[in-house]
């Protein structure tokens, strides 16, 4: 029993669904507990301070556990490190820290192998005539190339067969078959203009990788403005609802799936036992993190990639 | 006094922070007549034609229009009563052009359609009739009536003022130092208007330290000191030396002239 | 008074007013006249330049009609939303929540049709009302409580963000849905195309609505009033403005607009979506395309069509810059440069041409 | 001249100069001159209001040594920028730079270490004065080329924001690395602890340059010059002010000031991130604190020590309500809603006062 | 013309985009005279003593301090010069105190090492001298030394800028119309300050449209027109209205007079 516990969500923002719904099953798992929750999120992607902030006030507040996605995940080691020292289970969900061990456990998507996986499926679906030809475009998603834009990025690429150069950056790859790349905000509004750009600066373009659905559907507006919709490939990660539903409607071609609910319903778990008896979560097999693995959804399985039916995706899918 | 003033301030005050610029001070306009209002600098005749005018509202105090008592709010309820002021800071708006400024808040539509629907200003209309106000006054140096007010000398800016409140008072016009910042010539222009205004029934109101000035035009002389009338004196029965010997303390007002 | 001395007489003698020779004649003088007359001029010399500028760097690519008018849709939002603080602007006021209500009232046009079965029009009636209500909160804010607007704009910024997230729940009502749905949502995003170039509703909306508030502001009395509260609002009180009135009329009128970029968005993006950047950067934008425009953020001076041209100024570095191959980092900073190089040389033609 | 009448002579015989009653005395009168001449007071009423407000509803937990110093570490970054904004904001200019420029100059302070070795005071010393350059070029464009602050500045923020992603190659240097090899680089983060409190060199730093300046500003020509030029230039340039001289030294000190968040950042985030959100909102952040401190965007008014209470407020707030629980969306709509009620009750305290 | 003027200029031209405000005009101020500078509204007077004065650089023409040829970029050059002016718009800044502005680029700081050092600034020393000034001038119904300058009246102002000048100039002190504003008895004291002045030889321009005020304390009177200097009159050998016409083009005034 929990009462009397307290416990902290913080995530990078609250206005992104995906967020949004790590909160809603963090809440629902608290609740049956009855472990009382304070959510945290930064003003935009990315801001860190602000979740110094909520750590910090987390610690004035006395919480047993909290649950983070880092928006630098470097940087908030050191407040972490406080928040452990003052006797608080600092579970990272979604993206790991760096290094890794800095939280007590991470339960996250690998977004490198998220990458991978549509980039496989690309690559699949081509063929390999398509692939030799394919004109790529990446819709990313800010200038300041946070991680989880960098691992997707390059696990597309990788996965579609693409020499990285320098792993920890985007777009110095100097490959003739890429296009270009521009950022998005993660938004359809984003996701369009970034379309409409590269369209411009080089109208064959084949292949579109887009950083998460929405910024998917907002290319797919722009390249349906030019009777494009039917012959370019759009590839994205997350596996939001709308997202699966535009996979079944043809809009995007594949995506990847991850599990906010999972994570926030097991890091709530950790924090329960943690506060009962002192006792960690373990990491899985193999790995130095607790995976909460990831699932290609689509209606077009390629050969050689694993992947889930539209059908599947929809019974697993969030927000 | 038997006639009913058109214009009557009672008993009104006005502080401004630490400071006191009206210190219940009365005030009386008469019909037809042109009164002048002198005092020292900083003895509260602007903030006495601003209480009047609606341009501030008074701390304490009553205002009564033709004997009904007024409680104007802005100066716009001033004006739509018929009371038109210069103010001694102008209130231009500089970046306007000359006619804008003449016409800020009564503009003329185009007639028809298009002022009715579109609410077009008639834009040569108003630049016509500003031209020749403006040529009234004798301001011919102006050489753009489209020229923003900015760009205006400061006797330029006056006259435009002035102009302005000599073509649209109705029922009293207010004119605070209008000739500071003239030349002679100007100045002129502007004596023979407020008397041409007076000959039209319309009382005035001129607030000047140009002694001559104040002498050559006005019917009665509101001596104001230290934020309040101090005393009306009769120009024709006082002499300048007078009238300066009062304002400034270094005589006592005659007692009839206290009670006035 | 017989004392006085009568030398003013000798000033009515003068009988034939002098004036002044213009010094400047002929096609320079002209031109000098136009730039003084006409403040958008100079903004409008510069997006020519950028055009031919790219024009030259990338050729019929950049020249074609198809992306000259894809610019012209990339700043629809941007446009209408500088309209609306344009009008803000001029009565020397900044509003910071022009991006937010737009994306607010987009997301109510949205739910309102999904979530509540109203009918499309309707829906974004009632956004268009919401608009003009939150215009008149910080209208009344700024007029009758004094209060300064950029803190009124930067409270209401975040509050209606903040509404938003928390009204949708984070919900995208997806284009497909709309489209099947409540087509209405989309009118804005309706195209004509001819030869190339597409136009869409959205943007003709843009172009009307900076034509008629052109008028507006220059052959109406509402217009000058408003640039007369911009100017000095003191002195526009006691010459007979209704200062009150103007700035609530203002501050309105600018809600609105956004709601109208609101619905300008549903067509653009196709979808509904909450987290629309425009509600992050959307006043930073129209605020720049006002200020390249050439309009100042102390009131009183400058020409909407000057907002327009700035807005369109950013929309060609931006799409010429991606089309030329900067990448998004280097794009950002050229942009940068871009920003300070046009109001720069703004202010070089206005120096020498006076 | 013979034929002037001699009625001025009259005035001269006046001898004793009359003047008015003081009509306020007593406390209130006391009281309603202490707000006149002392605008920071009405800001710091609002703070301490604002903290028993947070310390009856959280009790002790708020009310602690910890949480009390905890807001002050929270709010060193923005205080310090707030500090620069302020300079800017007093000759009528805005400063959207300042947030980038901490984060380029905190960039440069950890690269040059550890990219090229080079010592970590060197470092710092190079990072105050890549700051100070950069105030350098922004006061250069804003007082010779007469350009408008906010767009100078706009640009400049891209441009330090895009440079910074650029140079650094995205990479975040790492707060055990630094303890290990650079720890002067930490110099801004060193403790000192007391009975719960915590209080960084960064928050004595920060609280030591507001006195600095408020003394500067207050009691030296230069602090004069800076409220002249922002009051009214023209005026300030005819009255034998240098307008460049005074503009530069702001521009350039406000530079310097922002490379010493940037400082401040490294101490207090431990890393080095050039991503660090600061550089995009911390202009809004340090603007906000400003103008709720009473200082007018139109220049030439108010005062510093305004500004600092000004960040505190905001610190007060966010830390109350994050205490509190609030749910985040609801936090930023409360945040809203007070910065418009903390000057609305500045305007009221104002207006009752006069 | 034998004694060499101690400022002059030479065929000055200033133009405002349309507008010529100085037409090739020609200017003399002779060492411990006060010469009067009259003309219309908008002649261009207030354009040449910024001229002069480094506050608009000429577009043509050259200006000479003492036989030399100056450059003045800035009016703080000029004043290092020794030449002090109060412009029309009297360059104060409102927001500030009546000490702040009289002291305004030259402020006094605090002795030893506080001065030095802290470069504290020596506030009791500037508000006694500024008291002082105003006392001079006879300004009493200032209430607070430390008031901001945009709650003085019209003319309490410009008593504050004329203070300024009058306390600092050492070679050549420029006064644009600075009764304009003024009381009867404060426009005295500024008389009586400026042949104060003069006996301290230190020589003046004053700019006003009060002709009583130029043939009283003018030794020479410079007649503005259209831009130029139209003629130098001795106000012993005219009489106003002479000036009056000669300013105005009603008559054309002596060739003795045009040559000067
Ligand atoms: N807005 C204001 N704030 C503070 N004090 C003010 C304000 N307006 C006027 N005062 C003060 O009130 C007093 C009266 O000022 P007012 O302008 O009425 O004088 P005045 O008689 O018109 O002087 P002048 O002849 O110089 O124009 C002065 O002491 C002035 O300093
Ligand atoms: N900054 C400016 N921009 C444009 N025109 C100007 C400017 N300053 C002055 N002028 C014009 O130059 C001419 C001369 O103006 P100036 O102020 O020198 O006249 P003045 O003789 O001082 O007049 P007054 O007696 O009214 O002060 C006027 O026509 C005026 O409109
Ligand atoms: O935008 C992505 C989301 O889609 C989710 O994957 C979490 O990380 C965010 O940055
Ligand atoms: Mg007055
Ligand atoms: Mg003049």
């Amino acid at each position: 029993d929990g009462h009397g516990i307290s416990a902290c969500l913080i995530t990078k923002t609250d206005t992104n669904p995906f967020f949004v719904k790590m909160r809603e099953g963090a809440t629902a798992k608290a609740e049956e507990l009855g472990i009382t929750l304070n959510s945290y999120a930064g003003k935009v992607d990315g801001d860190h301070e602000t979740q110094v902030q909520a750590i910090e006030t987390c610690i004035a507040n006395g919480a047993k556990g909290i649950l983070l996605t880092a928006s630098d995940t470097a940087s908030i080691v050191p407040v972490v490190k406080q928040a452990r020292d003052a006797g608080i289970l600092v579970i990272a969900l979604d993206t790991p820290l760096e290094p890794i061990d800095a939280a007590d456990m991470t339960f996250a998507t690998d977004n490198f192998l998220a990458g991978e996986l549509i980039g496989k499926w690309a690559a699949a679906t081509l063929g390999e005539e398509g692939v030799a030809n394919a004109r790529i475009a990446t819709l990313d998603l800010a200038v300041s190339q946070p991680t989880v834009d960098v691992l997707r990025n390059q696990g597309f690429l990788q996965g579609f067969g693409i020499d990285l150069a320098d792993p920890n950056v985007i777009g110095d790859e100097d490959d003739p078959r890429i296009v270009g790349s521009d950022v998005t905000a993660g938004n359809e509004e984003g996701g369009r203009r970034a379309m409409e750009n590269l369209l411009a600066k080089d109208p064959s373009i084949n292949v579109v990788h887009t950083i998460n659905e929405p910024a998917a559907a907002g290319a797919y507006e722009a390249l349906k403005a030019i009777g494009r919709e039917n012959d370019v490939l759009i590839v994205s990660v997350d596996g939001g609802c709308p997202g699966v539903q535009n996979v079944a409607d043809g809009v995007i071609g594949a995506t990847s799936q991850q599990y906010p609910l999972l994570m926030a319903s097991l890091g709530i778990e950790a924090i329960a036992a943690w506060a009962k008896d002192g006792t960690k979560p373990q990491a899985s097999d193999g790995k130095d993190f607790f995976d909460t693995g990831v699932a290609l959804v689509t209606d077009r399985p390629a050969e050689g990639v694993d992947s889930i039916s539209v059908e599947e995706g929809m019974k697993l899918c969030w927000g | 006094m038997s006639v009913e003033p058109i214009l009557k301030g009672r008993n009104l005050v006005k502080r401004y922070g630490k400071v006191t610029a009206l210190d219940h001070c009365d005030f009386d306009l008469l019909p037809g007549e042109i009164l002048a209002v002198i005092g020292d600098n900083g003895a509260g005749k602007s903030s006495l034609i601003k209480a009047v005018s609606g341009a501030v509202i008074p701390d304490e105090g009553e205002v009564f229009l033709e004997g009904r008592k007024v409680n104007f709010r802005s100066p716009i309820e001033a004006r739509a009563a018929g009371i038109e002021t210069v103010y001694q800071t102008l209130a231009m708006s500089p970046a306007l052009s000359i006619t804008d400024n003449m016409f800020m808040g009564r503009e003329i539509r185009k007639p028809g359609f298009r002022g009715k629907y579109l609410r077009q200003l008639d834009k040569p209309a108003m630049e016509k009739f500003a031209r020749d106000k403006l040529s009234e006054l004798g301001l011919m140096t102006i050489q753009n009536i489209n020229q923003a007010v900015e760009t205006l000398s400061g006797g330029q800016r006056q006259g435009v003022a002035v102009a302005r409140a000599a073509a649209f008072g109705s029922k009293v016009i207010i004119l605070d130092e209008p000739t500071a910042a003239l030349g002679v010539k100007e100045s002129r222009r502007v004596l023979e208007l407020i008397l041409d205004v007076k000959s039209r029934g319309i009382p005035i109101i001129l607030i000047s330290h140009n002694m001559p000035h104040v002498f050559e035009v006005a019917d009665r002389i509101h001596v104001h000191r230290l934020g309040r009338r101090l005393c009306v004196i009769d120009p024709k029965e006082h002499s300048m030396s007078d009238a300066v010997a009062f304002m400034t303390g270094a005589k006592e007002p005659p007692a009839e002239a206290v009670a006035a | 008074m017989s004392e006085t001395d009568n030398y003013e007489t000798a000033a009515s003698r003068d009988g034939d007013f002098a004036s002044f020779d213009d010094h400047k004649k002929g096609l320079l003088g002209h031109f000098h006249n136009a730039l003084h007359t006409n403040p958008a001029l100079v903004p409008l010399i510069v997006l020519v330049a950028a055009v031919i500028g790219f024009g030259i760097l990338l050729g019929s690519r950049f020249l074609s009609p198809f992306a000259l008018t894809l610019i012209l849709q990339q700043v629809q939002i941007v446009g209408v939303l500088a309209a609306a603080q344009t009008l803000i602007i001029l009565t020397a006021g900044i509003d910071l929540s022009v991006g937010a209500i737009a994306v607010l009232t987009s997301v109510i046009m949205g739910q309102f049709t999904f979530r509540y079965g109203i009918p499309a029009p309707v829906s974004v009636v009632i956004g268009l009302g919401v608009g003009t209500a939150l215009g008149a909160v910080s209208g009344w804010l700024v007029s009758r409580v004094k209060l300064p607007p950029f803190i009124v704009t930067l409270g209401m910024w975040q509050i209606v963000l903040a509404a938003n997230y928390l009204y949708s729940a984070n919900q995208t009502i997806r284009s497909q849905d709309i489209e099947a749905e409540a087509p209405f949502l989309h009118f804005m995003g309706v195209k004509l195309q001819f030869a190339g170039a597409t136009f869409t509703l959205g943007v003709i909306v843009m172009v009307l609505l900076v034509l008629i508030l052109a008028y507006a502001l220059k052959s109406t009395a509402w217009g000058r009033h408003v640039y007369a509260v911009g100017d000095d609002p003191e002195a526009a009180q006691l010459a007979g403005v209704n200062v009150h009135g103007t700035l609530m009329s203002v501050y309105m009128l600018a809600g609105f607009i956004c709601a109208l970029a609101g619905w300008v968005m549903i067509g653009r993006f196709g979808s509904v979506s909450p987290s629309a950047t425009t509600g992050v950067i959307g006043n930073i934008q129209a605020i720049t395309a006002v200020v390249i425009g050439g309009i100042s953020l102390f009131g009183g001076r400058g020409s909407i069509l000057g907002a327009f041209f700035g807005a369109l100024i950013v929309g060609v570095f931006e799409l010429g810059l991606r089309m030329a191959g900067a990448d998004p980092q280097w794009t950002f900073l050229l942009i940068g440069v871009l920003i300070i190089a046009a109001v720069a040389v703004d202010q070089w033609i206005r120096e020498v041409s006076s």
